[in-house]
């Protein structure tokens, strides 16, 4: 399961295909697959995303989903921005119009989760009190069941699944850090293939039987981050502290002083 | 006349006045994050925040930016202290928590409430962004929904409305309306409009909601 | 959330509730929540059960399901023997006929997990692959999705949880000891009123936040089983090395030698 | 004549060489358990319990019930030795993993197999007891299902069928049928003989078989 190189692990992605990842910020995604993709160049991806928020930052800094703009299909989020609104908001950021053209398919984060979880778990749909007398029911089948509406939702199955995890050990099983965790686990259940950037890869045995939270059977492939590298903790909190010195990070990311109400 | 309105740090202190001690509570992004500095000190409440942290601590201030840790950050991106008691969780289970009534309250912003609660609060008309975020499931999920919000748009349109016009996060979903002149409660027989800002008259709360509010009988100035 | 009393931390429970609880074997069964609602003797009581096996074992070395055979009205599990079967299999223990005239609902494990699943995250009910053109499908709706056949199931919502768990903090997190995990954080997420019984209660903060299973938000109420006492780890431990010297126990449970194949 | 039957443990080691090197793998109770005393050794594979453990390691023998660990039982109640690299998991994430597909083989016994592939393995008729267990999920989900059987019952009627009699446990689920005299694969067509045991000819083992077997044109001793 252990690979070397970021390019060769997504080497047999096709064009068409399926991918889910966690992005929410700074923590937990899978920087270097990402940017694998994007010199990969698979076209016509149905990418399956907790957030599409596009990031101004150098690549080398930190890669969002609009790195791989050009090469998706059809967009499954809770959470769409897109480069031209982030640009007219003041962020220092290019439109990426021509590129962010494809279709959107709306979601809420927690019907993202039961559909990946439906889909982990082989059920054929199920039947979720959220969205009803939203758009999200918009074409969807409608039911009462013990006198409350309810929407038929489908399983996702996501063809190919990034993860970012923590530690690794040589079998696949997988630790991940704080927030870092999120849909993570999920996706890695969800998906055929599971292909998972690791901070380390240790040997069986060296993490804890009761901390694993990803047991092996769900993880296909892995791949260590070069220590110090971009996409790794250290590298990464080192970026976050150069990032918060620029005045539009910092503003919404930090809180403001306390202050005394009138 | 233009009546003084309050300003975003007391409303949210009036909305964290509904934590009762030991609650489980989610803030959404804006004003409802304000109410975790307003939480009075003869109670403990856990914060949970969608993607997958419960019992967080304090969220960093900008002097403290030196302490940031990618570990430690909010669903709305503020990273916060780390807290004895807290606990990480795939956000699959943080949905199940939400949607499965683990959570006491939601406060949330909104562009537009209902009177039979009805929330309209991730996108606006005509806009391309789709900001359902966690949003639709807090409304469904959670035991209260408590809306901390100004009473009405930068224009002067209200926000209270019969029926809300800007697309749907959930139906007859709100419990409680926190604004910037106002307190609402929704019920079945309509709003009901409890407490009003100081200086303000019932009259003037109702000039400025196209819903009709229900005068309560024991209507009273806004207490922190 | 923290109770001093078995007796006490139950003393709501009323006849004709539902209760679940885990029962595999010797790890991970609520023992003292077990005695203290055969103490309470509500009657009329659905209980919902990972396996319904007698043990003839006394009370005080370790108690199961059929110590509440003459409080159960029903019995939604996926493995039931009845105590007559087993004292006709030579099992050393009486025969409960009389006690055990339940109603048996018939479930698979893995049925048993998604609709606690569906109940715990508040769905209306799920399509499944499994128990089609078995008995489990008798009564129920099926559909054909994307050319498979599936069962529709509603989710379940017991009314009471016990749970048995290794640590709590006083907030109510829990963590668990091997195999006695098991379906004990699915119990306490599906639960209305989830109550634990622990090892030790410790202080916030001692428990590891990445290691963590069942968040407080699960959890209602807690009880400290006192340490040496029955049902702890430790007691459980040193009788199971008693009760495997009976030989009806040994030989199911441990493995006879590694025979040469002929 | 009679004809000599293989041993419990000849049938699971026959069972065994189906595992390939990496595979996930249940065993159920009795002759699919002694399938983990015959890994060849140049082969890792990883067991799954359904109670929610992968990885473990062997299972304890009589002369080692010192080592008792009462964190270390399998479904079937065994005691087993840890392993480096196990990890234990909620139960509900065991059936995600046995329903979604991630184990490779289910080993599993049974009472009746079906000419296509249905199984009858949970319940006897009359049987007031219910033992569904996981084997409708492992059947179900599991990309292969090997029954590993005696091929008739103790008073010598066939197991292998037109058509179960016994309550089933899922439909068109198992790929080959190892016994005490035979290998047998389920196929599109039909049951096909792959391999017979030392002593037997083909014509023996249909004799005792219900269902029609087509004779594999690369029919052959069993091979351990």
């Amino acid at each position: 399961k252990v690979w070397n190189s970021f390019d060769e692990v997504i080497s047999d992605i096709p064009d068409g295909t399926s991918v889910c990842m966690y992005f929410w910020g700074f923590p937990g995604s899978p920087q270097n697959l990402i940017r694998a993709l994007k010199n990969n160049g698979a076209k016509d991806i149905t990418l399956i995303i907790e957030n599409y928020i596009p990031t101004p930052l150098p690549p080398e800094m930190f890669v969002g989903p609009n790195l791989l703009a050009p090469q998706i299909k059809k967009l499954i989020t809770p959470y769409y921005v897109s480069s031209a609104r982030l640009s007219s908001m003041g962020m220092p950021m290019e439109d990426q119009s021509s590129a962010e053209q494809f279709e959107v398919e709306p979601i809420s984060h927690g019907l993202l989760m039961a559909r990946l979880r439906a889909g982990a778990g082989g059920l054929g749909g199920f039947y979720s009190p959220v969205g009803v007398g939203t758009i999200l029911e918009e074409g969807k089948e409608k039911r009462i069941i013990n006198g409350k509406e309810y929407i038929l939702e489908m399983p996702l199955r996501p063809e190919f699944g990034f993860v970012r995890a923590h530690k690794a050990d040589k079998y696949g099983n997988l630790t991940y850090l704080g927030v870092g965790r999120g849909s993570n686990p999920i996706m890695a259940m969800a998906s055929e293939v599971t292909i998972a950037e690791v901070d380390e890869i240790v040997e069986p045995g060296e993490l804890d039987p009761e901390a694993i939270v990803t047991p092996a059977a769900f993880v296909d492939r892995i791949v260590q981050i070069p220590p110090g590298s971009p996409g790794g903790h250290q590298h990464l909190t080192e970026q976050v502290k150069e990032i918060l010195k620029i005045e539009w990070f910092r503003t919404p990311f930090l809180a403001t002083k306390k202050q005394e109400a009138s | 006349m233009i009546k003084e309105r309050l300003s975003e740090e007391v409303i949210a202190m009036r909305a964290a006045k509904e934590f009762q001690d030991g609650n489980y509570i989610n803030l959404g992004i804006g004003v409802p994050n304000l109410c975790a500095l307003f939480v009075s000190e003869d109670k403990t409440v856990f914060f949970e925040s969608e993607n997958g942290v419960l019992g967080y601590g304090p969220v960093l201030l900008e002097d403290e930016f030196e302490n940031v840790d990618i570990r430690f950050v909010d669903a709305g991106g503020r990273f916060f202290w780390p807290k004895g008691g807290m606990s990480f969780f795939d956000m699959d289970i943080s949905f199940d928590m939400i949607r499965g009534g683990r959570l006491d309250i939601s406060v949330m912003g909104a562009y537009q409430v209902s009177q039979n609660g009805d929330l309209a609060n991730y996108r606006r008309p005509n806009d391309a962004s789709i900001g359902i975020g966690g949003s639709m499931d807090l409304a469904v999920g959670a035991k209260r929904v408590i809306v901390a919000m100004e009473h009405t748009t930068r224009d002067g349109q209200p926000r209270i409305l019969t029926e809300c016009t800007y697309p749907l996060t959930a139906r007859e979903c709100v419990d409680l309306v926190v604004t910037d002149c106002a307190v609402i409660k929704v019920t079945q027989e309509g709003l009901v409009l409890k407490e009003i800002a100081p200086g303000w008259t019932a009259g003037e709360v109702q000039e400025i909601t196209e819903a009709k509010l229900i005068i309560s009988e024991d209507l009273k100035e806004i207490e922190l």
